[in-house]
């Protein structure tokens, strides 16, 4: 029954996208939006009846893998169309489906007057149908088949409105990363084959033990592989420059990738590979690392730069780095709980930051942001409790979430203190960042545009103009329409903000230290067999360690309001001071620059090289010798040619002849 | 007697040949083809080839080759110039066919074929060479060989009337060239008719 | 029943010239469609388990051992579904949009059908070879009659297959090349019947030279006449001289199957002639044909990605593309092979609809060059998704048929040595590049002046659409492909592996 | 009389016309000593046929017949109308076949 649950949750989302993407002339806009809505809902409705289901089970055999048809099957690698739900994959599921639920609301209000609501809204419902396939795979090469179908759906939604020339070029960007990920797993996955026989999830975890020893080369090799896959997709160092570009995407898929799906797939498939990467510490401590290292960098750019959405992201990258830390260290469940606190206060951050965006005429930087606590108070509360929760303000989720893998690292000792140092300093950084965007737009005297909504009561329509590179731009399709919605005004909006508002505050009491840890208990059966399942701080260190990061999240909002509200001149000192650095962080540490020279340049260079040189050269210099051979081998025969008929009978005689003699000599 | 009629025949038939080659008058060449070819027939009656010695009579000394002495006549009696486009053929042309048969002589002295010494078997079939029996070969056997032999007859029948028809403006009198079609008809009926003695 | 497959597309032929002349598409559509049919019945009697079926065998020369043989299995049966399914939309698409000398056309295409389907299933070694030759011959018309002239446009650096080009160059680089291909496999074949007779009576059945086996030095030269063909054929790099001219000088619909099915007949040789009959020398030279399938890989790729020109960007993904089966092949083991089959048809299918597409976009914007093009999806909705499909499945994007064929290439490709499918990996990454690059540079991005976005007219649409449903209906289940070809593919490259044992 | 008589006389007739056709330049004695080597050929086709007692050679023979005269008339026709057209009379003039 599990499994029929687990097959309906794929099931509605794939069958709402077809719906609306095939019935596009015949089905009104607001229809199309109703059933994508609707599908995701029925998705998330199942999810929870799976999971009743699942609860159902004894602890120890709470897991169901089912298969629908053989996929392929070739010389053993037997291909299964299959699933695998347990309490991890459908911790995802219910996951991804109620905020993919609420940001489906939230798009219903926000695009209202887009010019391709039905497009929107099947490529929305195919993205969580991808994500669903990539948390319920069966095995690696369906979590392939959801690893690239998500890919493929973030392409389609970062490109959504085609006609900019910036949207497309994100887009390629994003994909063409993402495809590096995919061949990672490729190669994790038919590694895995050879050494163990098979990719179902079942048996490749239950073999892998007896296979491999400790940090043996093929296993670390696989893990490596596999984290590949998980960088690309999770826009970690050093393939997280998608992420930023991506947000030429509207504002609610947005949130969806980097809130509560696509981004986080990188922490679930080490979540799901843990047994993996516990027989290769070297990797998992190389993804811990790596996440440190990117929250660190991100941490730093998100200080810096000024597009609302780009800071919102690069925070993402920021605290998907604690996850990767989390789960890289052995913290699988606080990785995971983290993961869903982020999902709920950053979708929530980007839904007012659209919210705002809007109201600005589709203007993204902050500079030109001012005042808008009076003209949008509802989108500044949420933006505020957002930012609070996102800081690890005491009592919010992110508190609760954040602090128990910060202390994990301390807990662990070792080389891990220089983690949990790391993780701290990147907690000051997100607490001064999450304010410096509320003590920018928030306060002050309104800006023209939250004047002029303060005073007509509607939001301004300027002139469509991309806001990457302010050419206007015509709205025939494509596009998003003159009109723009606040969550004051459109009541989906404002449903789906309340609501994870809400659970921003209160995903917390899920996981209080010695008083429920209601996640951890969830998904024990899943991490059973694991090293770290029953090595946890005690309750009085964890305590300790959430009183810490409290006090260093109150600093940072304390640092915060001296900067941009007591001093707001000490931000442009240091600029000047140390203009390196904060030129450094603007360019976001040269990502880009660096993947262009290593990368994109040395491909281009072989595609230049293989057209200009190689190619004239070496081929069409080949062809033309071999046409050249030709002609002059005609050029010598033809004199021969003459026409002279009595001198083709000659020639005739001469062949006779030769071949006469030429019998005549064999047979002496 | 046998030794005698062949060697009459051999030399009859290669100095007409030779005659072919030398005469300047292209009308001359046509007739001493038309003596070569009855000593041909001679030697094919040596071989036990009646029918094909009375058709060799019948259809190439007697139809064909009025067929070339019209053209000749037609043509009128052009003598060849004196200069030569190309003299080494003259010379060259010669010696190599010489050589060809010089190496063919060879070939066929000095093959393995024991029966090439005998003058054939004696226990050849009743009738063999007569017009019954190449009739039923042709109409059994080789049918299809048959049909092809006159359907490229037809269509060579078709080439001439295109090849040699008057064109559009053309001044020319009609008559040389209907000679020609009645000529190729000729020869397509007398083929046919030879045929139909063979059944 | 074979025989009727393979004559019926002539047949029709003949009849498109005898009946009035604007009948004479329809006559090549419905012969066409009653080619499929007939496969269609081949394949519903097909037995997975049941080795050569429908065996068709005549003496053809008895004096030379030649015979009229033909025989169907794993490995080719799909290629003739393929074959039989891509003429469809090439045809219809012409019998839209009409030609000059319409007869004439069927005739050609259908005749290249004929000779296609022939060297798919001819189990004798001479006639595949006849057929195999044969096949150039009507689209040496095709290109030569319907072709055109192409001048240097939209290339300032005049790269080579950017500059001029006369049908009658193309055409001719592109006979010289097959025919010396031709010609040496010609010899390699007679070769290989006269030395495995070994002084017996020479007999050109492929089963009966495979099972009377070459010796060791013959094969080694005997391999390379026929690689030569086949490399050629396909095209792989560096072989593929003759390709870029022949692409941009032919008539969209015959290059669309010429593209989709043609190549494949090389990879087929492989896997029909090559690898069993000369094991010992395949195995000798696995590395060397790795290296030039890697090669065709990555070069193709990259050429891939510099191109502006439409057809040369489909033309070097197939360069790329015939890389991984080349290379799935030579891996010698059944799934580097299946991998193989499947990714076969896989391209076939998807290569039929992207060259008709290309046709599409020429008629709404005069021009194949990437460069002036831009955002064609504004009015058409169906014609970007359609495109969108196609694009998708030609980067053998996970959940489309074609990477389950590519992964199965690269995993058989492991099997052999990790670097060979770690860098032809990099040929995934790159085909997302170019691949997503058309499409983007043909649908996306501003509408330029002059381009005019219309949707598709329904008669296109019905052409195109029952391809990329096949396409579609693929990607949920390969196996139906794979489990009727697995047994037939392991068994060819078994031979091999027995030897390399 | 032996078999090999026949054929040297064959090979002499061959030799003969063949000699005709390189130093001839009138097209009509072309043909004619092209007539020649035709007999040749059948008169080695008759002694083959002989010497094996099998009468197939005959059949040929008389194929050939049938073939010469084909050639024959479309040879005329060519004549004709290189005469009609005023065209000179000599193979070495037509080079039109030239490539």
């Amino acid at each position: 029954m599990t499994a029929t649950w687990a097959w309906l949750v794929l099931l509605f989302p794939l069958l709402g996208s077809l719906t609306i993407g095939l019935t596009f002339k015949a089905l009104p806009d607001r229809t199309a939006g109703l059933i994508g809505v609707a599908a995701i809902v029925a998705a998330f409705v199942c999810g929870v009846l799976a999971l009743i289901g699942l609860q159902g089970e004894p602890s120890e055999s709470r897991h169901v893998a089912s298969s629908l048809w053989e996929y392929a099957n070739v010389g053993g690698l037997k291909i299964d169309l299959g699933i695998y739900v347990d309490p991890l994959s459908i911790f995802m599921v219910l996951v991804v489906t109620g905020v993919s639920s609420l940001i489906h609301i939230y798009s219903y209000s926000y695009m209202k007057s887009d010019q391709g609501y039905h497009r929107f809204f099947s490529y929305l419902n195919f993205f969580v149908f991808s994500m669903l396939v990539l948390v319920l795979a069966g095995n690696f090469v369906m979590l392939i088949v959801g690893w690239a179908l998500v890919g493929f759906a973030s392409y389609a939604l970062i490109s959504y409105w085609y006609r900019r020339n910036t949207a497309t070029k994100a887009g390629m960007k994003a994909f063409v990363i993402n495809v590096i990920g995919d061949i990672g797993l490729y190669i994790a996955a038919i590694l895995i084959f050879k050494n163990l026989g098979s990719v179902d999830y079942g048996t490749v975890f239950e073999k892998a033990p007896e296979v491999f020893s400790t940090n043996q080369w093929e296993i670390v090799a696989i893990c490596l592989c596999l984290l590949v896959g998980a960088f690309a997709k999770s826009a970690q160092m050093p393939f997280h420059t998608w992420l930023a570009d991506a947000m030429e995407g509207p504002t609610p898929v947005s949130s969806l990738i980097h809130a509560a799906t696509m981004v986080t797939a990188g922490v679930y498939l080490i979540a799901r590979c843990h047994t993996l990467f516990e027989l290769a510490p070297t990797a998992a401590d190389v993804a811990a690392f790596v996440g440190l290292a990117t929250l660190l960098i991100a941490g730093t750019i998100a200080l810096a730069v000024t597009d609302l959405k780009r800071i919102i992201a690069y925070s993402t990258m920021s605290q998907i780095g604690y996850m990767f830390v989390g789960v890289g260290i052995g913290a699988y469940s606080a990785g995971m709980f983290h993961l869903m606190t982020h999902a709920f206060f950053k979708a929530l951050l980007f839904m007012a930051a659209g919210s705002i965006i809007s109201a600005m005429a589709n203007m993204q930087d902050i500079d030109k942001m001012k005042g808008f606590r009076k003209a949008m108070p509802f989108t500044a509360a949420t933006l505020i409790i957002g930012a609070l929760a996102l800081s690890g303000f005491p009592g919010m989720s992110g508190w609760f979430s954040k602090d128990e893998i910060i202390d994990f690292a301390h807990f662990r000792r070792g080389m891990y203190d220089w983690m949990w140092v790391g993780m701290l300093i990147g907690a000051l950084m997100t607490a001064i960042y999450s304010f410096r965007i509320i003590f920018r737009i928030l306060p002050g005297p309104a800006c023209e545009e939250a004047q002029y909504l303060i005073d007509k009561g509607h939001v301004i329509h300027g002139e469509p103009k991309n806001p990457a590179t302010n050419e206007v731009e015509d709205t025939e399709v494509g596009y998003p329409g003159e009109e723009h919605h606040i969550a004051e005004q459109a009541g989906g909006m404002k449903f789906a903000m309340a609501i994870l508002a809400f659970l921003s505050i209160v995903a917390g009491v899920l996981q209080i230290p010695g008083v429920d840890e209601v996640v951890t208990k969830f998904l024990e059966p899943t991490f059973e067999n694991s090293v770290f399942a029953h090595m946890h701080p005690s309750t009085g260190e964890a305590w300790l360690g959430l009183t810490e990061g409290g006090l260093i999240s109150i600093a940072g909002i304390a640092i915060a309001w001296l900067l941009y509200i007591k001093r707001p001149d000490l931000p442009g000192k240091f600029r000047q001071r140390f203009s390196a650095i904060h030129t450094l962080c603007v360019n976001k540490w040269y990502g880009d620059e660096l993947v262009d020279f290593l990368v994109t340049n040395p491909v281009k260079a072989v595609g230049r090289f293989c057209n200009r040189v190689f190619e004239r050269f070496a081929i069409d210099g080949a062809t033309a010798g071999v046409a050249g051979l030709t002609r002059s081998a005609g050029a010598a025969v033809r004199d021969i040619q003459s026409g002279m008929l009595r001198g083709y009978a000659l020639l005739m005689l001469f062949g006779i002849l030769a071949i006469a003699v030429y019998f005549l000599i064999r047979s002496l | 007697m046998e030794e005698v009629a062949f060697f009459i025949g051999a030399i009859g038939a290669l100095g007409a040949a030779a005659a072919v080659v030398a005469l300047k008058n292209p009308f001359y060449s046509v007739l001493a083809l038309v003596i070569h070819l009855v000593f041909l027939a001679g030697i094919f009656l040596l071989l036990m080839a009646q029918f094909l010695a009375a058709s060799l009579i019948v259809v190439y000394a007697g139809a064909v080759m009025v067929l070339y002495v019209f053209v000749a006549a037609y043509v009128g009696g052009i003598e060849e110039p004196k200069w030569d486009a190309s003299p080494e053929l003259r010379v060259i042309g010669p010696i190599m066919a010489v050589a060809l048969f010089v190496a063919i002589s060879i070939a066929v002295l000095g093959s393995g074929l024991a029966a090439l010494g005998t003058p054939g078997p004696d226990d050849i079939p009743a009738g063999f060479g007569t017009p019954e029996a190449i009739g039923h070969l042709m109409m059994e056997d080789f049918l299809i060989a048959f049909e092809a032999a006159s359907l490229l007859l037809l269509v060579a029948a078709v080439a001439a009337i295109v090849l040699a028809g008057r064109r559009r403006g053309d001044k020319g009198s009609g008559t040389e060239q209907r000679k020609v079609l009645v000529k190729a008809d000729e020869q397509a009926n007398a083929q046919v008719a030879g045929n139909g003695e063979g059944a | 029943m074979l025989s009727s497959i393979i004559w019926t597309p002539l047949l029709f032929g003949l009849i498109g010239l005898l009946v009035p002349k604007r009948f004479a598409a329809w006559v090549a559509v419905f012969g066409a469609v009653i080619t499929l049919g007939l496969s269609i019945g081949v394949l519903a009697g097909f037995d997975p388990d049941g080795g050569m079926q429908f065996v068709t065998d005549v003496n053809w020369i008895p004096g030379l051992g030649v015979d009229y043989s033909l025989g169907i299995d794993g490995v080719s049966i799909f290629l003739v579904l393929l074959t039989t399914v891509a003429w469809i939309p090439a045809i219809c698409f012409s019998a839209i949009r009409g030609t000059e000398r319409p007869a004439l056309y069927y005739l050609m295409l259908l005749a290249g059908e004929t000779s296609t389907l022939g060297a798919f299933l001819a189990q004798d070694l001479l006639l595949f070879v006849l057929f195999f030759d044969l096949m150039i011959v009507p689209f040496y018309f095709l290109f030569g009659i319907w072709g055109r002239d192409r001048g240097g446009e939209g290339d300032p650096e005049g790269s080579p297959g950017n500059g001029l080009v006369t049908v009658q160059s193309a055409t001719l680089k592109m006979i010289v090349f097959t025919l010396i291909g031709s010609l040496l496999m010609l010899v390699g074949a007679i070769a290989a019947a006269v030395i495995s007779a070994d002084g017996g009576t020479i007999t050109f059945s492929i089963q009966t030279i495979v099972a009377r086996g070459l010796p060791g030095g013959s094969q080694n030269w005997i391999f390379w006449f026929f690689a030569a063909a086949f490399l050629v054929k396909m095209p792989a790099f560096p072989l593929h001289g003759w390709m870029p001219d022949a692409y941009r000088a032919a008539p969209l619909p015959a290059l669309a199957v010429f593209s989709a099915v043609l190549s494949k007949v090389g990879a087929y040789g492989f896997l029909r002639v090559v690898l069993p009959m000369m094991p010992d020398a395949s195995d000798l030279f696995q590395t060397t044909i790795l290296v030039l399938a890697v090669g065709s890989i990555i070069y193709g790729s990259a050429m891939a990605f510099t191109k502006t020109d439409l057809r040369l960007v489909l033309g070097f993904s197939s360069v790329a593309q015939l890389g991984f089966i080349t290379a799935g092949i030579f891996a010698f083991n059944s799934s580097g092979a299946e991998g193989a089959v499947l990714q076969m048809v896989n391209h076939g299918l998807v290569v039929v609809p992207a060259f008709l597409i290309v046709a599409m976009i020429a008629e709404r914007t005069g021009s194949e060059e990437l460069g002036p093009m831009g955002g064609l999806a504004k009015k058409a909705p169906v014609f970007a998704a359609i495109f969108l499909i196609v694009t998708m499945a030609t980067l053998a994007i996970p959940a489309s048929a074609n990477f389950i064929g590519e992964f199965y290439i690269l995993n058989g490709l492991f099997q052999v040595d990790a670097a060979w499918a770690i860098i032809a990996s990099s040929g995934v990454a790159l085909a997302a590049f170019y691949a997503l690059r058309m499409y983007q540079l043909t649908m996306h991005n501003p509408l330029p002046d002059g381009a005019d976005s219309r949707e598709l007219s329904l008669r296109d649409a019905l052409v195109l659409i029952p391809m990329v449903a096949i396409v579609v209906v693929l990607a949920f289940c390969p196996q139906l492909i794979v489990h009727s070809s697995e047994q037939a593919v392991d068994s060819s490259v078994a031979v091999v592996r027995e030897v390399a044992k | 009389m032996d078999i090999e008589w026949y054929i040297v006389l064959s090979a002499l007739l061959f030799t003969v016309g063949f000699i005709g056709v390189l130093v001839r330049r009138n097209p009509v004695v072309v043909l004619l000593c092209l007539e020649l080597m035709l007999s040749a050929g059948a008169l080695s086709l008759l002694a083959f046929s002989r010497m094996l007692g099998n009468q197939d050679g005959q059949v040929f023979v008389l194929i050939v017949l049938v073939v010469a005269a084909c050639e024959v008339v479309v040879g005329l026709g060519l004549v004709v109308a290189m005469y009609r057209r005023r065209l000179p009379l000599d193979v070495d003039e037509m080079k039109e076949l030239k490539g």
